[in-house]
């Protein structure tokens, strides 16, 4: 509010109706495919509403260059913000003055903390997705043995939620594995693919590598496809198709997880544009529709999530192209 | 272009000029050298005697005047296309790569090739050895250039320079650094080159040298050539006629002062390969002069004295007070003032403007309240610019576009500044024309008269001998002679001046 | 002057040829900085291997030990050649990126090239990148800092313009180039193979051709070799192709080795490229040093990264040990070269 | 002797403001200013000042100490690392439950520490600062990341964290660049107006010729030194409360555009020139220039583009100008030296 006094101040915040709709997408950082895949989404969405669509981003995934992209937007007075977030706290500041100049704040994939935005866009609730991730590692290495996981950035808050209920899962159902390393391959292919290598070196038991990540786990794909370990060491986690299609078919990667990305974006840029035009304000129990994926209610914590993860195996992964 | 003097020119320069900013180094040169001969420039310092080598080079391109070589019109643009045309030239100021050995050092850019175009070292290796071998010297080729005595630096450019196989051989003060026998064996060379038929210039400021080996002399002053004689028909005084253009004994006003305190007292100051047991004094109003041949490490004895280098031991006092060593804030506190030799590296910031230059020193004293502003500046160097009569359009155009003799009077100006008890001066009037160099001397003598007391380094020997109430002589590192005004002439100076280490006591 | 070597050191450095052949090069060798370097990377090597003998016996840690630091190899032996004229090239990252990149598109154009033709082409865009460095730092006048500090924006954002957010990954690439990334000869693999070939020919190359030696002599006395008629720009601007070539060769490599090319490739792998040389005995001011030395530098920084974890060190103080070893490596130059002046210095009383 | 006077300036004083780098970086300012106002939607809004002025405040204060040390002709790379190291140790310690000012106190010491390591090395022992601070990025960048380890530090007090984004009434400028306003006044006091800054262009101008002057070169440059490590630590506690967030790698790689930005000022690399003012509007134009290109759309890799082609023409404008002049010359010279010459034996017979 404070420093809203420009030339171009619209008076009601909310912005109802007759203002043009105006979506930001703004990804983890540009160059990868998973957001390739959710923004596709949301732009088709944003267009089928008629309003205008933008994808800006950072080279890298750090939290600094974001809040640039989300100061421009708010400068911009866009509708809203979708974005994926590099840190819960370190964008905090940026998005509540966008928020103050009257832009929506819809977090997808990645969250902030809950005061920061309107609503998260869950993707999975995080227990379906450790939960898959963990059973499915388990039963392919049978239940037993050493296993290690493969991250993103040690501060992304979802891998680190996703990984703390993993743990979890491990010692309530699986108590025969053990967790002998996390490492962090910072979403760098390069990183993840030798932190693969070390990892296998360091640890000459194991049996598993769960990478919650989809930088990580083509890169440990790779890496392992080409060692001795392939067949050996079970690899499993969160993944696109088309980037482990070729480790499915020769098989390195019996199966993995994920959500639909593109679905997810298209929900997110639905939920920012009934949050845009003042159909729902966020709140638990806000009803909207989101095209062709159908009703949606808003949960608790100023939550939509999108639904279960699903697994990718031999059988099915061809019925996949993102 | 058709000839028709029955003997072409080796080499042949006729109205050359060049300047550098506003500082016109050439004027009109002029330079013909026959095939076979041996042909001696000379000059004072500062008279253009470089520059014109340089330009025969090809590191500077002349503004105008003609270059000729073997009859025809040449333009070099490099030292490559010099160095192809069967040019070599020592350089006065030797340029070695230090990180290289002495071998590679001479052979740089032809190196011999063997097999498959692969650099021979052992071939070049004994090709080094055999040119260090016909010039007399042992000088390991595989060391590196690295801390070799301005004299090995002098030999080695002598066999880079010989071994070139060149048709035109340029040397630029080769000898100023070497003994009596080097500079023997460098002359027997240098007649084995005249009798193969290549020309030679030999520049030297040391006149013997040049009537031992030179067939004629061409005179150079202030930038412009004077004239031509064969050696036969010359005799000295001629020369130094030409060279100064007047009586020499206008060049050194000393007045007669009445000597007193000591005020710089120097006790066994020892460095480590560069000087030994240096003790001396020097009084409130008397110039004691520092001679000795190019190297003998008088420079480094100052810059010690004043703290700019370190030493192993000894010390030095000013007014009975010691002085810290490697400080130089503390030798100016003390009193010290320190001209250094080479104005434009060390005397000067030469991109700073001529004010910033003068307040160098005195700045701290001048802010207020630790402010400094340019105009407090102007307001206090003026007066000393004046003193020394600087000229300059304005206080803020930049040191290096001023001549020599004036950036000298910027850097004396920015001593005086600081009202000094002893002024160490180094070279005052290297590079500075004659007028100017006769002002500087004056100036020198004035302040000596008004009780300053003056350590002078000069390789100029008339300099010293007519300015100094007393003359220290070193070589090699170590005093070997201190000399009263009356005992000091040029055999006296140079005898001391050539003693090697340890064969001489100091003759006190 | 007559000469007794009296002190083994002083008699190498003022009378190497008094010396018995073999004992030279024998001291010659033992005083190297390269043979240092060398001896600490089997130190980190074995003390990982005795931790986890995997790290070096098992089929794969011996493949990841060579293939690990091939990347850094080439860059660092470019980097060395460049700062041996006194200049320094910080757009190496960058043009790795633009190549890697151009790899991915090649092959997706062309699935049928040829992948000897990858390499050729892709250090030839490097080599083309180079002579622009070279061409504006050497007659341009200006320090090669600033220019390619310029030079890495420009071209990391023509990659990016040119990638935008999109990712060539292993599956657009043909199998016959993926696999030269893990493929091995008598258990070597074969990119190691390629990097140690160039690496030895560069420093062959600086050691035993004529404008191998200039390029010391330029950075040694840059006008000094003005003054000795060596054509110093050309020189300079052959150095920044060479880097730039074997820049553009580690990009081409980089997409063999990892498969997957997307805009940032190599991005801040130039300061390694330096830390490499530095580590490995090139003096940072030019005139002396070797690219085998940057090399083994190379070497011991990528294996210090993967071999820190075995022996218990937590990967986050990696990077802090690397910044030490650089620093140890720079002060341990000037104390011995300090030394080695002093001794030149005092020599010539005794003469 | 005759008293003569001298003009102290051969330029009236609109010459000397008008020639020379700085007045040349200000205008580029100014014209992007002007052109973004009133062609770029949204540009001239408070809230664009107050995000060019946010964002660009690390690079700021940390531009200015590292003008001084350039300008002697060295260079610290280390500057971003100080500041992840600050931030680390301020994380550390608020998360150990220390209170802010005494946290604050110490990632300043940590700043001091880290400048006067790189300064002992530099000035005392003599050793290259590119390949020391080049060492120094990665020791410190390094134990910044070693101490945090996985963690980022998020529970900063909210008073403390408003600090950085709280504006001056509607003026649209952050409060905290009252901070930067009296530090730039220092600085520029320290470098034009002092003793000490003239003799800090002495040695970057001739590092010999200070010495013999009398101008303390070690201990000049150590202080520099500690006052970029300082300066750096300062704007890492800007940082992390900024983000609220304190991690070891916070500002990766902001060194290169601390650098790049004093360059773009007028600053040479091979010390001696340079001055604060044309700084700070070399960093306030690349604020400018990526606000003004990001609301036109333009994307990062653009951005990345004009940046690195400003910093490259801006350092070779001046050989490019001495070029042209060059050539111009050359051509009188040939005329002069074609010119119909008297025959050589004609002029060896004077
Ligand atoms: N690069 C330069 N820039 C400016 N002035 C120069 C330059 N080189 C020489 N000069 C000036 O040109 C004049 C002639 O210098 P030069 O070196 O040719 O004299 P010289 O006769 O060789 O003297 P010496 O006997 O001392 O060697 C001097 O006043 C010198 O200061
Ligand atoms: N560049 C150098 N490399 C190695 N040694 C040097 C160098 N310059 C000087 N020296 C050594 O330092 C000592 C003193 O040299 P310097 O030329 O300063 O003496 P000087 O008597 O002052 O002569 P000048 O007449 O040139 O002033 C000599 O032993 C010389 O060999
Ligand atoms: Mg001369
Ligand atoms: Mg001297």
């Amino acid at each position: 509010g404070k420093a809203d006094t420009g030339t171009s101040s619209d008076g009601e915040s909310g912005g109802s109706g007759d203002k043009p709709l105006s979506i930001v997408f703004l990804p983890k950082n540009l160059g990868n495919p998973y957001f390739d895949a959710s923004d596709a989404g949301g732009k088709k969405a944003v267009e089928a509403l008629g309003g205008t669509f933008s994808e800006v981003g950072p080279q890298t995934a750090s939290p600094d260059a974001q809040v640039q992209y989300i100061n421009t937007a708010a400068q911009q007075h866009a509708s809203a913000i979708v974005l994926s977030a590099n840190d819960p706290k370190a964008v905090g500041s940026a998005l509540t003055q966008a928020k103050s100049s009257g832009t929506k704040i819809v977090t997808f994939d990645s969250d902030t903390e809950a005061q920061y935005r309107d609503l998260f866009v869950n993707q999975a609730s995080p227990e379906g997705i450790a939960k898959a991730q963990v059973d499915g590692l388990a039963e392919q290495i049978g239940d037993s043995g050493e296993i290690a996981i493969l991250s993103a950035s040690a501060n992304a808050t979802n891998q680190n939620a996703w990984i703390d209920l993993m743990k979890k899962d491990l010692q309530a159902d699986h108590p025969d594995i053990k967790l002998v390393d996390t490492v962090y391959g910072n979403d760098d292919d390069q990183t993840s693919f030798d932190k693969t290598a070390a990892l296998l070196k360091n640890h000459p038991n194991l049996k598993g590598i769960i990478s919650p990540t989809t930088v990580g786990i083509a890169a440990a794909a790779r890496y392992l496809s080409t060692s001795k370990s392939k067949g050996k060491v079970a690899l499993t986690g969160l993944g696109t198709p088309n980037q482990m299609r070729k480790f499915v078919e020769d098989g390195t990667v019996t199966e993995f997880y994920l959500w639909n990305p593109t679905d997810l974006g298209t929900l997110a840029a639905y939920a920012a544009a009934a949050l845009a035009n003042g159909e729902i304000t966020g709140k638990e129990g806000d009803k909207f529709t989101a095209g062709d994926l159908g009703d949606y209610t808003v949960g608790a914590d100023n939550t939509v999530l999108l639904g279960d993860p699903t697994g990718f195996n031999k059988d099915n992964i061809g019925d996949f192209d993102f | 272009m058709l000839m028709d003097s029955p003997p072409q020119a080796a080499l042949q320069l006729a109205g050359v000029s060049k300047n550098f900013g506003p500082v016109a180094a050439l004027r009109s040169g002029s330079l013909t050298v026959q095939p076979g001969s041996i042909h001696a420039l000379v000059g004072e310092n500062g008279a253009g005697k470089s520059t014109l080598v340089k330009i025969v080079a090809g590191v500077h391109r002349r503004d105008g005047g003609d270059f000729f070589l073997d009859g025809q019109a040449v333009d070099f643009g490099s030292t490559a296309e010099s160095k192809a045309a069967g040019i070599a030239v020592i350089y006065q100021e030797p340029t070695l790569f230090p990180d290289l050995s002495v071998t590679e050092n001479i052979f740089m850019g032809r190196q011999i090739l063997g097999r498959m175009r692969r650099i021979d070292k052992a071939t070049m290796y004994r090709e080094a050895g055999k040119l260090f071998q016909g010039l007399g010297v042992h000088i390991d080729p595989r060391r590196p250039a690295l801390g070799l005595s301005i004299a090995d630096q002098q030999i080695i450019e002598i066999a880079k320079a010989i071994s070139l196989d060149a048709k035109v051989l340029i040397m630029d003060e080769p000898t100023a650094a070497l003994s009596g026998v080097e500079v023997e064996r460098l002359f027997t060379v240098a007649r084995r080159l005249r009798d193969e038929g290549r020309a030679l210039v030999f520049i030297s400021h040391r006149f013997d040298e040049v009537f031992d080996l030179c067939d004629a002399v061409t005179v150079m002053r202030d930038g412009s050539y004077i004239g031509t004689r064969p050696i036969a028909e010359t005799t000295v005084t001629e020369m130094v006629n030409l060279m100064v253009g007047r009586e020499v004994a206008d060049l050194f006003p000393k007045q007669d002062t009445d000597i007193g305190d000591v005020v710089l007292k120097v006790e066994g100051l020892q460095s480590a390969g560069v000087f030994h047991d240096v003790s001396f004094t020097v009084r409130r109003g008397e110039i004691v002069g520092l001679a000795g041949l190019v190297g003998a490490g008088r420079s480094e004895i100052a810059r010690a004295v004043f703290g700019v280098d370190r030493y192993d031991s000894g010390t030095v006092s000013m007014s009975g007070t010691a002085v810290p060593a490697r400080n130089p804030r503390a030798a100016i506190r003390s009193g010290m003032a320190f001209i250094p030799e080479d104005r434009r590296k060390q005397g000067l910031v030469t991109d700073a403007s001529v004010a910033e230059n003068i307040a160098g020193v005195i700045r701290r004293g001048l802010a207020k309240g630790g402010l400094l502003t340019k105009a407090q500046e102007n307001r206090a160097v003026a007066p000393w610019a004046a003193r020394l009569e600087v000229k300059t359009s304005s206080l803020d155009a930049p040191a290096k576009t001023m001549s020599g003799g004036n950036q000298q009077k910027v850097v004396i100006a920015k001593w005086l500044a600081t009202k000094p008890d002893l002024l160490i001066i180094d070279e005052p009037t290297r590079g500075i024309d004659v007028g100017t160099k006769s002002e500087v001397h004056r100036l020198l003598s004035e302040l000596a008269g008004q009780g300053l007391a003056i350590l002078m380094i000069s390789s100029e020997l008339p300099e010293v001998l007519g300015m100094a109430d007393r003359v220290l002589v070193v070589s090699e590192g170590r005093l070997t002679a201190d000399l009263t005004r009356e005992q000091a002439t040029p055999e006296t100076v140079m005898h001391a001046a050539t003693a090697s280490s340890g064969s001489q006591e100091m003759a006190r | 002057m007559t000469h007794t070597t009296t002190d083994e050191g002083t008699a190498l450095l003022l009378e190497p040829s008094a010396l018995p052949a073999r004992t030279r090069l024998l001291k010659t060798l033992l005083r190297s900085r390269e043979l240092s370097v060398a001896i600490v990377l089997l130190i980190v090597v074995a003390a990982a291997a005795i931790k986890s003998p995997d790290f070096v016996v098992s089929s794969d840690g011996w493949r990841d030990l060579l293939l690990t630091p091939t990347i850094l190899l080439l860059l660092a032996a470019g980097q060395t050649v460049v700062i041996i004229t006194r200049n320094v090239d910080l757009s190496v990252g960058s043009i790795l990126g633009l190549s890697a990149w151009l790899t991915g598109e090649l092959f997706m154009a062309h699935p049928g090239l040829p992948p000897v033709l990858a390499f050729v082409i892709g250090s030839a865009a490097g080599a083309g990148l180079g002579l622009i460095n070279g061409v504006v730092v050497a007659y341009g006048k200006v320090p090669a800092l600033v220019i390619t500090l310029g030079t890495q924006y420009i071209f990391r954002g023509i990659v990016l313009t040119w990638a935008g957010s999109s990712l060539i990954s292993a599956s657009q690439m043909p199998d016959r180039f993926l696999k030269l990334g893990t493929a091995q000869i008598f258990t070597i693999p074969v990119l190691f193979i390629i990097a140690m070939v160039i690496v030895v020919a560069v420093g062959y190359y600086l050691q035993t051709a004529r404008s191998g030696r200039e390029l010391y002599a330029v950075g040694s006395d840059p006008e000094a070799a003005v003054l000795y008629g060596l054509p110093v720009n050309r020189r300079v601007v052959g150095a920044f192709i060479l880097s730039g070539a074997l820049a553009g060769l580690a990009g081409v490599v980089f997409a063999a080795r990892y498969g997957t090319v997307n805009s940032s490739a190599g991005t801040g792998i130039e300061f390694q490229a330096v830390a490499a040389a530095v580590v490995g005995g090139v003096a940072i001011f030019g005139g002396s040093g070797t690219a085998w030395g940057a090399a083994i530098g190379a070497g011991l920084l990528m294996t210090i990264n993967s071999a820190l974890p075995m022996v218990g060190i937590s990967d986050f103080w990696q990077q802090a040990l690397v910044g030490a070893l650089i620093i140890a490596a720079i002060v341990l130059d000037r104390v011995l070269a300090a030394r080695q002046a002093r001794k030149l210095i005092e020599a010539r009383d005794e003469s | 002797m005759s008293e003569r006077t001298y003009p102290s300036y051969t330029h009236p004083l609109w010459r000397r403001l008008l020639i020379g780098r700085e007045a040349g970086v200000i205008a580029l300012l100014v014209i992007i200013w002007l052109y973004g106002y009133s062609n770029i939607p949204y540009f001239g809004d408070t809230l664009t000042l107050t995000y060019i002025l946010v964002d660009m405040t690390t690079v700021l204060l940390i531009a200015l100490p590292m003008t001084l040390v350039i300008v002697t002709g060295e260079i610290d790379l280390s500057v971003a690392s100080v500041v992840g190291l600050s931030s680390a140790v301020l994380g550390l310690l608020v998360q150990h439950g220390v209170g802010m000012p005494l946290a604050c106190l110490t990632a300043l010491v940590t700043g001091v520490i880290c400048g006067v390591v790189n300064g002992f090395l530099v000035a005392y022992v003599g050793l290259p600062s590119l390949a020391v601070t080049i060492g120094t990025l990665a020791l410190y960048r390094g134990i910044a990341v070693g101490l945090l380890g996985t963690t980022a530090v998020t529970d900063f007090p909210a008073n403390w964290t408003e600090l950085t984004s709280r504006v001056l009434g509607s003026s649209g400028i952050p409060t905290f660049m009252m901070v930067f306003v009296v530090l730039a006044a220092i600085f520029i006091a320290l470098l034009h107006f002092s003793p000490f800054g003239r003799g800090i262009y002495d040695i970057g101008l001739s590092p010999e010729a200070a010495e013999f002057t009398g101008v303390n070169v070690q201990r000049t440059k150590m202080i520099l030194f500690v006052l970029t490590g300082t300066l750096s630590a300062l704007a890492g506690i800007f940082y992390t409360l900024r983000f609220g967030s304190a991690r070891g790698d916070n500002a990766t790689g902001l060194e290169l555009q601390v650098i790049a930005a004093v360059l773009l000022g007028g600053v040479s690399i091979f010390g001696g020139r340079g001055k604060l003012p044309g700084v700070i509007a070399g960093v306030l134009l690349i604020g400018a220039l990526s606000s003004a290109l990001r609301l036109e759309g333009v994307t990062v890799n653009v951005i990345n583009i004009i940046i690195g082609l400003l910093l490259v023409l801006s350092v070779l404008s001046t050989s490019l100008l001495a070029w042209v002049s060059d050539i111009r010359g050359s051509r009188a010279r040939r005329h002069r030296v074609q010119r119909p010459t008297p025959t050589p034996s004609s002029v060896s017979s004077q």
